[in-house]
Order: structure tokens, then C-alpha cells, then sequence
């Protein structure tokens, strides 16, 4: 198994464009996601992204607000309890962004869909709902025919509809350990991530913890994504602040809402954009961002022990610097 | 008056949910509602989220997501959508589910999606205001056996028809779920801020069922956008009882819902 | 969450009948399979029944050769290394037992459709082959076109088949530990256990270990049979037994082919059931029919470090006994 | 000769594996060849099982199953069917996936199912041999860039037209894949106890490629069911290195195969 391991910056640089159709995850508004890959693509200004993602996250209010996006395709636009997404709706209501609507599940069987190479996903949701009737789209047809199109079961002759299956060109998943293969561990649920991983066309891991493969041998069954469906490996802890990483940290309540509150109009963006990206380069810089003690009462909750079982097996920062160094994009002496 | 509208919705909510069933919430007070009705009637009542968390009580206070780490931490098992919404919600096995609306119309159709300034579905722009969409709420609708929804009772959210249907309810009433197949009985209740709206059984329009006791008849049919109907035997919801209120307040334990 | 605990002779009394459709998994031919159910559902004499597999067992060898099935829908009939399965080829050649040919994916997607209430699921495997063309079920229609019928793609008019769904009465999944109400982790591969849970009507657990639920609460992540969805479990260590359950036995070599052998014939097939089934009725005579010395082999092997996180919560013996004792089933009164 | 029959087919199956494949193989033979090319030529090929077993070598001799303790003891990763035979194999990510054929015709077509009395296809009885059925044969079949076929040289078994078409190769030759939109190339080999074989690039019939030294062109015509073509430059496979045959010996280190 080759060692994948990647800096952040590199990671983007190599793995993503301007105008690609790029997917998160979980993508959940509070829970784990790949928040620091999105900073990243914003400090490099990538532009136009057709983001898939199964709901809303502050990496898609950031990027609705930070104009690196212009269509999303997702369930959900909210921040659950932490309220509407500013950046999102500023952008959706003044038709900058364009953002068509699935649900919770039709994102998960698109993934799927995707994963297995089949034409359509048939589904039994969404149909006779204004998500198979309006297209965001396609906003000169009502009802729309072309998006969940109706399809005929063959054994009873029934009507259900049909859901385009989707494979994004790359895939970023933040996840709780992983080998520097890629062998990754989650805790907490998986959402679409599981499906998400299969569908697209590459993968990138973002990763709270690297862990010995020796883990990896330890759990076999935790490992949802083996390494041979993934590209690349960034270590990155509290990669998903402001939002919480299961058996790791808690989401931040403040930055939650501080963020939700910048990104609510463009000032602020500009703002957050100068206090919460370029004020750092390094993860020793990120750390300092989110305020070490700030990490540290994060850490300490309620999930905690659910990281027990492993923590003997996580590498220090140390240890992955020597890692990084023996990885394969190292070798191959592709640029920093 | 010794509690709140909210606490009426999420008490009355909460006495929808049966002692075994299999219940699905989103967050904040259809959760609140779920976990007091499991506290209080309910013990073998099961909730499950939308991504697949199973077997779970919050700790430290009401999650801020259905993926949050205060659902997190007690679970006994962590799966997917697929797996939740697919195989317990979408294929019929869930006994009810809580969802919001920001609009409804009288087929128990919820909006979640945005307000469009034509009245017409037939908006071919971006909305003047953007919501939440789905989430899971459609699958919700579509599968689950009974469906509770919960909104704040104004005119301009108790419309004729809604400006997107999210979620269905019985579409254009009667019959016309029928046409999709779906496994789910469709909405059995709107509990509002000032009481409890049933479907007809055979038009499936929604009709005034009860009233709080701090709201009535009248204030029930000037906050409807369509002429709502009255149920022969309408009555008041009784009040929240000392054990209710007490179970329910223990639930939110930092008071998230309180505030509001 | 209620304690299911179930005897075996309690549980196929009371969830199984003749003629129903019943499945068992992950029925691999060497693999974790639910075997000691049904060596009892021979002893109860089940008859008719309609096999759902995902692959040939020594339990389908089993109940082609002693008739307790007469349809198997399958993707495989052999034993692997193991040889042909002589109980499932006798019966198939003689036209005792109809045999329905599938393919690995394709039952687990039926599966995964029975479960998602789909009405078909599209493959884009199968079709062109015989296991479209041929059905053992409809013997007079050649091409068949209704087992696999074509399905038309709504996105761009290509043709694809549409599997037909299964939704088994009762599935008896074999499961490497499970807690007293039916949070199962399995370890090894799933093959369809996660989908074959969810298609069933009822599901029965034959678990190797009851562990206490904290163990579960420490690895909910590897909980992929959540107790929601399980009606009953059985506690029965070796359960799989002469086939391997990994982290705990190996597969038995001498009583594979033993078995096997036996069962190539209705005499030596009469000699088994005598030998194997009604040999005992304790769980304590069960492990004298397997042996005292080859049990304690069979489980010192190569993945037995896979067992150790979880060691320190299993239930002894004793413990089961007491926690029987609490069950929903004794409570209710059922007859024993 | 210092090699059984079995060892060369073995060693020539293994040549096909190329460094950095991904790669799916039954039991017995076909595993043997799988894991002789990764220790010996490609060691970056990486190997999957139909259940979902990933990173894993055998340990304790060749495995008796896909599922057993030998190959699931040092396992980087466990999922399941729809993960290995669905997301990798049918999707067409596994570039190369070994299978064995009780019977083989001339366009490829794999028949492990059974031997019916009639000689059509159309046999409307249970079969007179009943063999194994797929298993994930036929995905990998449909699915995989490369496949390979492993069969006995035997007249029966190399049939103008298989009885039943358990995994298809070219069906009735030419472009006939291309109805079935599959995403796999086809056969690219049938390596056989005599030698080996490979389509012809536009009609799909399967020719005389090159044979064993043990073996010769005339063996192969003799006992092949249809006319067997030959190519131009059919020639002898070079013979096991020493190299080769030790590393074959040492993952079957029980002689599971070395017994047949």
C-alpha cells in the first residue's frame, strides 16, 4: 500500500479546478466535514465549482458567499439549530448561486446510483413533490419531466420515478482516522460518505488523527473507505471546526455563529475571509486561529471515549512529518 | 398561564407518539417533543435520526444537528441515510414522524423550500426567499405510516396552496397520493401555535380538530389561509399537566427552546 | 430496548413454518452462516420451504438433501474448495429441488431493493447471460422475459434489467456478537447481511456471543444490525459450526467433507441427521457432537486477535442463563 | 519438466496480472495465480474478494473460501457484496478479475452452471449436472476491463456454444456486448491446461494464441469443440523460471493444488 499522505495546499492545488463538479462530506450543517480543504480553495480562489454535497455545512455557506461556487445540488440549505445560512441565502436569493433541491435520501441513492454505473436510481420519494416538478435548473419548464423522470416498474406496471445518478469528479471526506494509505475509520454516522466515496472519481481524505495500519488490522470492520478507492491523505486536526467531529471535538458554538453572521453579507465575508484563511498557513498558525484553549475545552465532551480504543495507535505530529516525507507525492517530486 | 405556546405545540406533539413506536424527529422542538413523549408515555418508543444514529439519548442539552455530538454520545449504533431514511422511513417501517413547516396549505402540503414572489408554483426564478429545503422531510412524508407537522399558525403560512411542496401532504386531497404509491398514511396532524388541525378522512382537507386553551375557534379560522373547517366536536387541548411540564423543561436542559 | 434472548427450539417454533420464504445469510459456503438454526428447523421437520440465499451453505446442502426446502434462489451451489455440494446436486439433478439462478451482486441488490420498498432494481450486470434468458421457475418460457425483464433508461432510452425485489419472511442471520436485544457486530465480511436485515419481515439472530450493551455503546460504528430492526436472538456459541465465524473458529475441514460426503445420499444423509441433530438437544451436547478438543482448535486460529477488544464484555455461560430468564419471551408466557 | 500442468497455468495466468492492477480472484487456482503475480511481478497490484475483504494475504496456506480465516486474518478493510462486486467490479474500476469455466465456447462465453442432455440452449428440464452457478462470476464478467478465463482443455468443455451462458463473454461474437452497455472489455484470455487463447480483435472468436511446451498446436485443435484458428504467430509460452515456480510453491504452502 502506497503512502498517499499530502499537505493541504498541495492537495488542492493537484486535485482541484475552476468549474469542477466537486463533492464534501458528510456535509452535515454540524457534524464532521471537510471544512479545512474548503479554506484552502478559497485562499486559491477557485471559482465556478458545481458542488454536490448531501446538505448544507459552512463550507458551502462559505463558498455561496465567498463566490467559489455558482450551482449547488443538495437536500438541505440550513444550519439546523444554528439557524438559516446566510451565505447561502444571499446568494440563492440574488441568483448568484444556483441551487437545485433533492432530499436527504435521494442524495445518498444518487451517490449510490453513481457508485454502481447504473443509468437511474428508481425512487419511491421525492415524486409528485415540487423536488421532481421544479428544476433550479431548468426554470423554464414546469412541471419538469427531464429531472426525476417517471418510470414504469416492468413487473406491475406502476409509476415511480427516476433519479439521475452523479459522480463528482472529486470527493473530499473528512473522517476521524486513517491510515496514510487511506484505510479510513468514522465515527459517528456516515451519511452519504460511505456511497459518496464510490461515486466519485477521485478521493482525498481530510483526517482529524493518522493512525499505525497495525489500527487499521486491529478494526478491519470500521474501515468504510479501503484505501484503494483513495487518492490522497491530508492530516489535518480540528480540519472540520466550527463543526463537530464524533469521539473527537464539538462543534463551536460561537464560531458557529459568528461565522453564519459574517458570511452574511459581502463585507463580512471579506472579513472572515481575512481573519479565519489568510491569518494562517501552517496547522501550528490554524490552531492558534481557533484558540488552543478554545481546542482543548472542544475536545473535552461528551464523545470523548469513543476515540479510546485508538488513541494508542494515533501518530504524533512528529511522526507525521517523517510520514509525509516518505509520501508518494514527495517522491514523485511533484511541486509544493 | 404557567408555560409557553412552545411548550403547548411540543406537548401536544409529543402526545401523538405511541408507547413502541418507531418515531423519526428533525431537531429543536419536534425533538423535544419526541424525547418528552418517550420520557414521559412513551418508554418503548424508539427514535432514530435521519443519518442513521439509533438507540440514543441526548446528553448535555438538545443537539445542535441530528448528527451532533450530544445525539452522539450514547448511541448504540451509527450507520448512514440510506439506512435510516431508506430502509426504516422510505420502505414504510417507521411508525411517525415529526417535521417543521414554514408553510401549509390545507392538503397538509409543507413548504420548507422558499417563498416565491407570483403566487403560482409556476415561479421560473430564484425564490425572494430562500428556506431549508427537504432535509428528510420528504421521505418523511412520503413513508412514514403517520406524520406530525408543526407550524407556527399565521395567515401567510396557512396558505391555499403552498408555494412549493417539499414535502407532500395529500397533494390536491382525496385520492391523489394514491397515484405515487406511497407507503406512508400521509400527515394525521398540524399542531400549530394555537391548536390541532385532521385531515377530513375522505376529502383529506384539514380541518379545525382542537384549540388551545389560550387560543380559540376564532383566532384558529382569522390565522387560516383557506376557509377552515370545523370538526362537529372540536374542544379544547387539555393543558399541559405538572408532570408534563416538568418532564418536558428536563429535556431542555440548557433551555434552547426556552429563549425563543 | 427490550432483551430478545430466544432458545433455539423456541425460536424455530415460533418464527418459522412450512412453506414459508425463508432466507439465512451471509450463507457463504465456508463462511459465517446460521447452521445450527438449521439443523433444528430439520429436527422440527420444516418442509417446503423456499430458500432465499446468497450462496450455497452447508445448511442449503443440508435441506436439499433432507427435503426440507423444494425452491432455493441462489448464486451459487457449490462448497468452494470445499467441492461440489452433494446434498444441493442431488436434489437439483433429480428435480426434487428448483433451483433459481442469480449472481452474488445481484441477490444482494434484490436485497437492497426489498429493503428500500423499491419495486425493481436496475443491473447492469446479468443481462445478455442465461441468468436473464433462463428461469428454472417458468421452465417452458425460452428466452424468459419476465424474470429479468428489460428496462428502459428515462435519461438516454438505453436498455438495462430491472431485478425483481425479495422481501423473506424471516431471515436468521449468524452474527459474531450481539448484545440481549439485537445490536449485532459481525466481523469478517457483511456479504448481504446489512441489506438481507433490513429486506426481512422478521429477523432472527444466531449470535456466538452476547456481549453487554456497553460494549456496543464503545463500537457503535460496528454495530451493523441495530436492535431495531430484530426480533429475536439466539445465544449460540459455534453456531456456525462445521463453517468458520471470523475472529472466532475456523471452518472445520474433516467435518466439512464429512458432511458433505454424507449427504451425497439419502442413507448416509438419514445417518447425519441421527448423528448430528439428534445427538443432542443441549447446547452442552451440541459441543460433545463437535468435540471438546476440536472446538478448542477450531477457535485457536489465525484471526483470533480480531475477537480481543471485545473479549472483556462477553457474557459467560451463566450470565446467559439468568439473562434468558429476563427475556420478553419467558415474560410473555410463550411455550418453551 | 519440473512443473505440474496446473503450475504452468497458474504461472501463465499471473503473467496477465500487471503492476498496479486492481483485482479480483475466485478460490483455488485462480487465487493462486492472483497472489503469485503480486509476489512475484506486481507488487503494487492490489486484490479484492467478492465480499468486500481488502488488504489482506493469505496466511496459513491458499483459503478454503473468499470469506475464510486465511484470507480474512490480516484484513486492512471488511464491507460486503454490493461494496466489492457492485461499487468496483460491475462499476468497472477492477482492471482485471480471473475466473474458471467447467465449459468455454469459442466467443468467450462461460458456462459454470450445468450440463443439460439436450444440446440447445432452450433445455426446459432441470439440468442432467447440476456445476456451481456464478457466484460473482458474472459481474466480473460484464464488469471488469480484463477477464481471464482458467479451464481444463478438454473437447466437452470447449464448446461452439456453451449450455448455458452463466457469465457472458462475446455472446454470439462481434460488437453483441454493446446491446448490454457493459462496461468490461470482455474476455482477453482463455488460459487453458494446453495453452492459451485470445479473441480475434473484431469477430471475438477466440484463437490459438500460444501453447505450454508440453503441448503443441495439434493438441489444442484436437481438443477444442469448434474449428480453432490459429494466429500467425502462435508460439510456445515461455516455460517457468525458477523463480517463478518457487515463489507459486510458497503461497501454497499447505499443497492444496499441488495434490489435483
Amino acid at each position: 500500500m502506497q503512502n498517499k499522505l499530502i499537505s493541504l495546499s498541495k492537495a488542492v492545488e493537484m486535485f482541484t479546478r475552476d468549474g469542477m463538479m466537486y463533492a464534501s462530506g458528510a456535509g452535515l450543517p454540524v457534524g464532521s466535514e471537510s471544512i479545512v480543504f474548503g479554506r484552502e480553495m478559497v485562499r486559491q480562489k477557485r471559482k465556478n465549482i458545481h458542488y454536490i454535497v448531501h446538505s448544507c455545512s459552512q463550507q458551502v455557506n462559505l463558498f455561496c458567499a465567498a463566490g467559489v461556487c455558482d450551482k449547488v445540488e443538495a437536500a438541505f440549505s440550513g444550519l439546523e439549530v444554528y439557524g438559516f445560512a446566510n451565505g447561502v441565502r444571499r446568494a440563492v436569493e440574488t441568483g448568484r448561486v444556483i441551487w437545485e433541491d433533492w432530499s436527504n435520501l435521494s442524495m445518498s441513492l444518487r451517490f449510490l446510483g453513481g457508485a454502481l454505473g447504473w443509468p437511474f436510481v428508481p425512487t419511491t420519494a421525492n415524486i409528485g413533490s415540487d423536488i421532481q416538478h421544479k428544476s433550479a435548473f431548468q426554470p423554464d419548464t414546469f412541471p419538469c419531466t427531464t429531472k426525476i423522470p417517471e418510470i414504469t416498474d416492468p413487473f406491475t406496471g406502476k409509476i415511480y420515478g427516476a433519479l439521475p445518478v452523479v459522480k463528482p469528479e472529486l470527493a473530499v471526506i473528512h473522517v476521524t482516522m486513517s491510515d496514510v494509505s487511506g484505510n479510513a475509520i468514522l465515527l459517528g454516522t456516515e451519511w452519504g460518505r460511505f456511497e459518496l466515496a464510490r461515486a466519485a472519481q477521485k478521493v482525498v481524505l481530510q483526517t482529524d488523527y493518522i493512525v499505525d495500519t497495525a489500527c487499521i488490522r486491529q478494526y478491519p470492520n470500521l474501515v468504510r473507505i479501503p484505501e484503494v478507492i483513495v487518492d490522497a491523505v491530508i492530516p489535518w486536526q480540528l480540519g472540520a471546526w466550527p463543526q463537530c467531529s464524533v469521539g473527537v471535538y464539538d462543534s463551536d458554538e460561537d464560531h458557529m455563529n459568528t461565522m453564519n453572521r459574517l458570511l452574511g453579507s459581502d463585507e463580512g465575508c471579506a472579513k472572515y475571509i481575512e481573519d479565519y484563511i489568510h491569518s494562517w498557513r501552517t496547522h501550528d498558525d490554524f490552531i492558534k486561529v481557533v484558540g488552543k484553549a478554545n481546542a482543548q475545552k472542544l475536545m473535552n465532551n461528551v464523545t470523548s471515549h469513543l476515540l479510546a480504543p485508538y488513541r494508542s495507535w494515533i501518530k504524533s505530529d512528529g511522526e507525521i512529518t517523517e510520514l509525509m516525507e516518505q509520501s508518494l507525492f514527495e517522491k514523485k517530486g511533484s511541486k509544493t | 398561564m404557567n408555560y409557553s405556546k412552545q411548550e403547548m405545540m411540543a406537548v401536544a406533539t409529543g402526545r401523538e407518539i405511541c408507547d413502541g413506536d418507531l418515531c423519526i424527529f428533525g431537531v429543536g422542538l419536534s425533538m423535544l417533543a419526541g424525547y418528552f413523549a418517550i420520557a414521559h408515555h412513551a418508554p418503548n418508543a424508539r427514535a432514530i435520526t435521519e443519518g442513521g444514529i439509533y438507540g440514543s439519548t441526548p446528553v448535555g442539552g438538545l443537539p445542535w444537528g441530528i448528527e451532533d455530538n450530544r445525539i452522539s454520545a450514547n448511541a448504540t449504533c451509527f450507520t448512514g441515510a440510506i439506512d435510516a431514511l431508506g430502509f426504516l422511513v422510505a420502505s414504510g417501517r417507521c411508525d411517525i414522524g415529526i417535521i417543521g413547516a414554514a408553510q401549509v396549505d390545507k392538503y397538509g402540503n409543507v413548504n420548507t423550500t422558499g417563498f416565491w414572489d407570483k403566487d403560482s408554483r409556476e415561479h421560473r426564478s430564484h425564490p425572494r426567499v430562500r428556506l431549508n429545503g427537504s432535509g428528510g422531510a420528504n421521505e418523511i412524508g412520503c413513508g412514514c405510516k403517520r406524520v406530525v407537522i408543526m407550524a407556527a399558525h399565521e395567515k401567510k403560512r396557512f396558505a391555499e396552496r403552498v408555494d412549493y411542496i417539499t414535502t407532500p401532504g395529500y397533494l390536491e386531497g382525496g385520492a391523489a397520493r394514491e397515484r405515487y404509491h406511497f407507503v406512508g398514511g400521509g400527515p394525521s396532524a398540524i399542531i400549530t401555535t394555537l391548536g390541532i388541525l385532521r385531515p377530513e378522512p375522505v376529502t383529506k382537507e384539514f380541518m379545525l380538530d382542537s384549540y388551545f386553551s389560550f387560543s380559540s375557534i376564532e383566532e384558529m379560522k382569522q390565522q387560516t389561509g383557506w376557509n377552515l373547517k370545523i370538526f362537529p366536536d372540536a374542544k379544547a387541548v387539555p393543558e399541559p399537566l405538572t408532570r408534563e411540564l416538568e418532564i418536558l423543561r428536563s429535556i431542555d436542559s440548557t433551555g434552547m427552546l426556552k429563549k425563543k
